[in-house]
């Protein structure tokens, strides 16, 4: 026994400790209690983890049969092997330094004590996430880490955008758990159990051509989860909306750590998505299809943590791709340097809006590069690294998903440089926006505490070497060797897309301020349709939102509601009032009369029982 | 010998000790009393007032029995005999001491063994309100009525720590039989601390014993805590309309309980008939004692403070001799030195009973509730707790 | 010897239970009840029933029954008024009694016909070891749910009390 | 010397204290009687655990008898200030009296 059970029960303590006791704790207690069970959960994590060597098998804890009913048996178990190791790495520690970070972002912010019991909550259930040994609990975390988004982006609930982004969060979640409760549904009808083992054991051994078909709804369905979860076409509207949550949420939740649980969670399913092809194409069509859109999008936003959100879902569409592709480690891979340097993007991010007081629009910044050296340099790193230049960590496993892509399709392989080279040009807008040129803001900006730098540092170290710390060759022996070898030009090409976007951002932003301006002025309609996020949200809202509504009220409203079902209870009201009218006339009001029906009772009761039987 | 005629024998002996204790416990309080506020106390009737008991037995036989007209007399007249015969029936499980052989015959030093002893003492405990409780609302008087209220309400709140703080050493000796309670406080610690519940391990129940003796304060009314008789607000409590021999049923019901109270403490907390000293020396101890006590007795009646003491105290010396010899006899030792162990421990606890009486004020009746409720109740609580804890650690 | 206190403990039980409902000051009526509570613990003793027996003296007698003396003493209650208006159990009471207690004795003597005799001591599974060893063990969760219930009883009779402050 | 009872008769000497429980619930009017004549017929019925305990020589009936005490000790707590606030808000403990609920 290792006691993984503790990783995600010590920050639920930390959870239970300030959400009960916080209103009354002074501000270092509850910094102590927040970091503290997340930094010793980090620690417990590198303790198990030595402990169980390197992992060649998973190693598998379990504590008490949870739900047991007919062949069903759910038990609180948990396991270890080297894509949850991975895993838990992450999210213990940047979540580590995050918990860093907010105590001193936060400082100033109400509701101190409920920001940190909710971001302590958010890691029991992403720990309980990616600790699972079967599919229901890890659905119990995948529900409780969006309870947690919910709670976090409605944060400042007195904002009316807030709570409506909030909302859009968990409305829009729901589309995708649905779909994953009913491949859990089917799951376990086609193979009677949810444990992965099992289940993948026995789709194993499925003959390829029975299983297909049940088997492709089961991987398109848990895609379905995965795109709400992770914010893929068409699901990935909530996450820009989900800023209005303080930043080092945007930098934990809907960055580091939360939105690629869809990705862990299919890298977990490999074994089902390698026997559904159809639905491996899917997946990685709808990535490609997302990190295109996303990045055309963050060409033209003008909040800083809008562009980095719409980099994150473009991010993110790359790991699909990348797992469509069948190149898995590479996917997860990329989640962990994505990790590194999206944090770093948005806690750097979070620094300047600290900076400037609140001021999130790029148009009301620029100049800030001798203000704050400390958050330029380091948010320099982050997006160097997610521009894939080498060795910085966002070259190493973008180059893998790409030659993955290349090896699957050369298409996807050349769709994917010139996003790659797109999301080097508006990382590189926002930079080049914020910190070069003349202050165009009324603001007096100052550097962020070291509670708030520190971590900034850190990141950036990790987003600088974190390239090399081999993930993909780590995780082969669950997925595999990578692809061959491949021509070094197809390496060069990417690179140089990238170094193309930002010299193309350089050009435009700092060399020639006017250009962008009139370049934006003669496409006209693109650009208007780009500003506009092509208006996804405008149709879903005519396609989806008002029809709904509309059907709501005039049939399930006015009809069932008020015609059948309050007719029936209507119905059964005046009823029983006619019969109560009767019975009324016992309702004396007397406790003895009653007490006198309830002797009548008894030996009626008593009656039946002398009369029944005769001793036997 | 017939198992009825030992016990009527043995009830004989414990009822003619107790009722003379009784007696002379309250000159043994007004003495010390007295002397604490630097007063001579009783010392008219007979040498030292050694006779005032006597006297105050014949004064309250001989007084006017008089008795309410608006009172409920069954309940007035049942409330004192309640009172008394309950206080008196919980000594009847404490042990003296160990099994002795008496003229052939082998019997407890105890009245009646039974092995959910420390549960009838609870009971009796717990039942011994209704004396109090009844007086007052059978005597018809408002005095009386808040008297007995008061005590209700107090007993109540303070039979909860009481029992708590009892059950904790319960939990360590394992067992609810009185007499096994006291054998497992035998021996020593390192030699020399005996293996009384107070030290012993693994937790020693110093802090029970102290919410023990605060709770058992409240239980027999006594100061600090003597709220229902409180004279100057409540006249004289329940025994307001009480007189004559009735009144001296209460009085003596509390010193009962007084000695009931004690005896459980020196039973549960403090070894019962154990002595305090490795046996070897300790068998001679009490011969010592009474030796020296003989001593200084015949020297301060050689040299007189009164011209009476110069008869009075060569007697009581010769008395002292006596009974420290008698201590030497082998025979008589094996019954008497576990007794005088006993009866010097729980003669420690009623020193103490007095002289608290003789040193601290009166509560006010919401600090004693609040006392009661918020500090000795939750101490009791995690004491109990605590000793579990440790002892199902320990195995 | 079981026989007599048999005996003698039923009758006082009896006597006193029906001083209960005859008498008319509740106070008569609550001190009677103890004397029923008494008179059964006894009876427990000799079904071999020790730590049950100690528990209905400490807590029926020595806690709920000393709530009620407290409370009819504070209430300072008196009998009862003429006013009866429960016309039912008033017409009905006495042959629903009578129905009542017949029904039971036929089935006690119908379901129990060989009924065994009362030893003194045949039966020794009653101390305080026992109870607890099955109270801990078997009856754990019951037990816990117990405490829970006491607390909330603990919490409504201070709220339904302390309105009295206002 | 040495009579023995049968067991039957304490289930009848419960009965009819059960009885008698049922009798003072019905005729009695003070609402504090009433409620001694609930716990008079938690007693006798605890006396007929006790005594099937014995029949069945098993101890299970001694714990249904501490859980009935302890539910009565609930019970008088929360029954005895109901009755704390009836009194006040009515200043009557006849029952016959509460019948605000009638109709």
């Amino acid at each position: 026994m290792q006691h993984l059970w503790l990783i995600p029960v010590l920050p639920l303590a930390g959870f239970f400790i300030n959400g009960l006791l916080g209103r009354r704790l002074p501000k270092a207690a509850i910094n102590a209690v927040a970091c503290g069970s997340v930094l010793v959960s980090f620690a417990w994590v590198l303790k198990t983890l030595s402990a169980l060597g390197s992992l060649e098998t998973a190693h598998a804890e379990s504590y008490f049969t949870w739900i047991e009913s007919g062949a069903l048996r759910i038990g609180a178990d948990l396991a270890v092997d080297r894509l949850s190791a991975v895993m838990l790495l992450v999210v213990t520690g940047i979540g580590f330094l995050i918990h860093v970070y907010a105590t001193g972002y936060m400082s100033h912010e109400g509701g101190y004590y409920r920001f940190f019991a909710f971001l302590n909550l958010f890691m029991f259930f992403m720990l309980t996430l990616v600790l699972a040994s079967n599919y229901l609990l890890m659905f119990v975390g995948w529900e409780g880490v969006g309870l947690c988004s919910y709670l976090l982006i409605g944060f400042y609930f007195r904002k009316h955008s807030a709570s409506t982004a909030a909302n859009k969060a968990f409305i829009v979640n729901r589309i995708g758990d649905f779909g994953f409760t009913l491949a859990l549904f089917l799951m376990f009808v086609k193979f009677g159990s949810l444990d992965f083992a099992r289940v993948f054991d026995a789709a194993g051994k499925l003959p390829a051509e029975v299983s297909a078909g049940w088997l492709t709804a089961i991987c398109l369905l848990l895609m379905v989860g995965a795109a709400g979860k992770s914010a893929q076409v068409p699901l990935y509207v909530w996450l820009p909306d989900a800023m209005e949550g303080p930043t080092p949420v945007s930098a934990l939740i809907h960055a580091a750590t939360m939105v690629t649980a869809g990705v862990y969670m299919v890298a977990r399913s490999a074994a089902l998505f390698l026997k559904a092809p159809v639905a491996m194409e899917v997946v990685a069509l709808v990535g490609l299809a997302t990190a295109v859109m996303a990045a055309t999008i963050g060409l033209a936003q003008r909040d800083i943590k809008k562009v980095f959100a719409y980099s994150t879902v473009s991010q993110l569409g790359y790991m699909f791709l990348a797992l469509g592709v069948g190149a898995f480690a590479s996917g997860i891979f990329h989640v962990v340097t994505h990790a590194f340097f999206k944090a770093l993007l948005f806690l750097g991010a979070g620094s300047v809006i600290h900076a400037l007081g609140g001021e999130q629009d790029l148009a009301q910044m620029g100049g800030l590069r001798k203000k704050i050296p400390i958050t330029f340099a380091t948010l320099l790193c982050a997006a160097v690294a997610i521009a894939g230049i080498p060795p910085f960590s966002g070259f190493h496993s973008k180059d893998e998903i790409l030659l993955a892509a290349h090896h699957h399709a050369p298409w996807m392989y050349w769709v994917g440089v010139i996003t790659a080279a797109m999301t080097a040009f508006y990382v590189f807008r926002a930079i080049f926006l914020a910190f070069f040129g003349e202050p165009r803001g009324h603001h007096h900006p100052h550097e962020s505490p070291p509670s708030m730098w520190i971590p900034l540092a850190a990141l950036a170290a990790l987003s600088l070497g974190g390239g090399y710390f081999h993930v993909s060759r780590y995780l082969e022996l669950m997925f595999g060797p990578g692809e061959a070898e491949h021509p070094a030009s197809l390496v060069v090409i990417s690179v140089a897309a990238g170094a193309a976007g930002i010299a193309l951002a350089w050009l435009m932003y700092v060399v020639r301020p006017g250009l962008a301006d009139s370049i934006a002025q003669s496409a006209g309609v693109l650009h208007r349709l780009v500003f506009n996020k092509y208006y996804v949200d405008e149709i879903y809202h005519a396609v989806i939102v008002r029809p709904t509504i509309a059907i709501s009220r005039e049939l399930l409203w006015r009809f069932f509601d008020a015609g059948v079902i309050d007719g029936m209870v209507n119905g059964v009201g005046t009823r029983a009032r006619g019969i109560g009218g009767v019975l009324r006339l016992a309702q004396s009001g007397q406790i003895r009369s009653y007490a006198a029906w309830v002797v009548i009772g008894a030996v009626f009761l008593l009656y039946t029982l002398a009369m029944s039987g005769d001793g036997q | 010998m017939n198992f009825f005629l030992l016990t009527l024998i043995k009830a004989g002996i414990v009822a003619v000790v107790l009722l003379t204790t009784l007696a002379y416990l309250q000159w043994v309080e007004r003495k010390v009393i007295a002397h604490i506020q630097l007063r001579l106390g009783p010392s008219r009737v007979g040498p030292h007032g050694l006779l005032q008991p006597l006297a105050d037995v014949v004064k309250l036989l001989t007084k006017e029995d008089v008795q309410p007209r608006e009172v409920n007399r069954f309940f007035y007249i049942m409330a004192p005999l309640l009172a008394v015969g309950l206080a008196l029936t919980s000594i009847a499980v404490i042990p003296f001491g160990p099994t002795v052989e008496i003229a052939g015959v082998e019997t407890n030093m105890q009245l009646a063994d039974i092995n959910i002893g420390v549960l009838f003492l609870l009971a009796i405990s717990s039942i011994s309100v209704y004396g109090v409780a009844l007086a007052g609302w059978a005597s018809n008087n408002k005095y009386a009525l808040l008297g007995g209220l008061r005590a209700a309400a107090q007993m109540v709140s303070y039979e909860l720590p009481l029992a708590l703080a009892i059950a904790s050493p319960l939990l360590m000796l394992n067992t609810l039989s009185l007499r096994e309670i006291v054998n497992g406080q035998e021996g020593f610690l390192f030699g020399f601390l005996p293996r009384w519940a107070i030290f012993q391990g693994p937790m020693p129940q110093l802090v029970a014993f102290a919410v023990f003796l605060i709770a058992a304060f409240a239980e027999t009314n006594r100061v600090p805590f003597d709220l229902p008789e409180a004279e100057n607000e409540l006249v004289a409590g329940f025994h307001t309309e009480y007189s004559s021999m009735k009144f001296a049923s209460f009085f003596m019901a509390e010193y009962a309980n007084m000695v009931t109270m004690c005896s459980i403490g020196t039973t549960l907390f403090l070894g019962g008939w154990h002595p305090p000293f490795p046996h070897a020396f300790s068998d001679f101890v009490p011969a010592l004692l009474f030796f020296g006590a003989a001593a200084m007795a015949f020297y301060h009646g050689l040299n007189p403070a009164r011209r009476k003491d110069r008869l009075t105290l060569p007697v009581f010396a010769l008395v002292f001799a006596a009974i420290g010899l008698l201590l030497l006899l082998p025979a008589a030792q094996t019954v008497l030195v576990p007794l005088f162990w006993f009866v010097s421990k729980t003669g420690f606890l009623l020193f103490v009973f007095i002289w608290v009486r003789g040193t601290l004020p009166r509560f006010r009746y919401d600090q004693l509730m609040q006392f009661a409720w918020t500090r000795l109740f939750p101490i009791g609580i995690l004491n109990l707790f605590l000793t579990g804890l440790l002892v199902a650690l320990q195995k | 010897m079981d026989a007599g206190l048999f005996f003698l403990f039923a009758a006082i039980a009896l006597v006193c239970g029906i001083n209960v409902v005859v008498q008319t000051h509740p106070i008569k009526s609550a001190l009677s009840l103890v004397g029923v509570m008494g008179a059964l613990a006894v009876l427990y003793l000799l079904l071999g029933a020790e730590f049950i027996a100690a528990v209905q003296v400490v807590v029926y007698a020595g806690a709920i029954m000393v709530l009620f003396v407290f409370v009819i003493m504070l209430l300072n209650a008196d009998g009862e008024t003429r006013v009866s208006r429960a016309r039912l159990a008033n017409w009905l009471g006495i042959p629903l009694l009578i129905t009542l207690l017949g029904m039971i004795s036929y089935l006690i003597q119908r379901e129990i016909p060989y009924s065994p005799r009362v030893v003194f001591g045949a039966f020794g599974r009653g101390g305080p070891r026992d109870v607890g060893r099955l109270l801990f063990t078997e009856y754990l969760l019951p037990f816990e749910v117990t405490s829970v219930l006491i607390l909330i009883a603990i919490l409504g009779a201070v709220v339904l009390a302390r309105k009295e402050i206002e | 010397m040495t009579a023995h009872v049968p067991l039957s008769w304490y289930l009848m000497l419960s009965a009819v204290l059960f009885a008698l429980g049922v009798a003072g619930f019905l005729f009695r009017r003070s609402v504090i009687t009433v409620f001694m004549s609930i716990e008079l017929m938690l007693n006798a019925v605890n006396l007929s655990f006790v005594a099937f305990s014995y029949q069945w020589r098993q101890t299970d009936g001694h714990i249904f008898t501490f859980f009935v005490m302890v539910v009565a000790a609930a019970e008088a707590a929360v029954g005895l200030a109901i009755i704390l606030t009836v009194y006040r808000n009515r200043s009557t403990l006849q029952i016959d009296e509460v019948d605000s609920m009638r109709n």
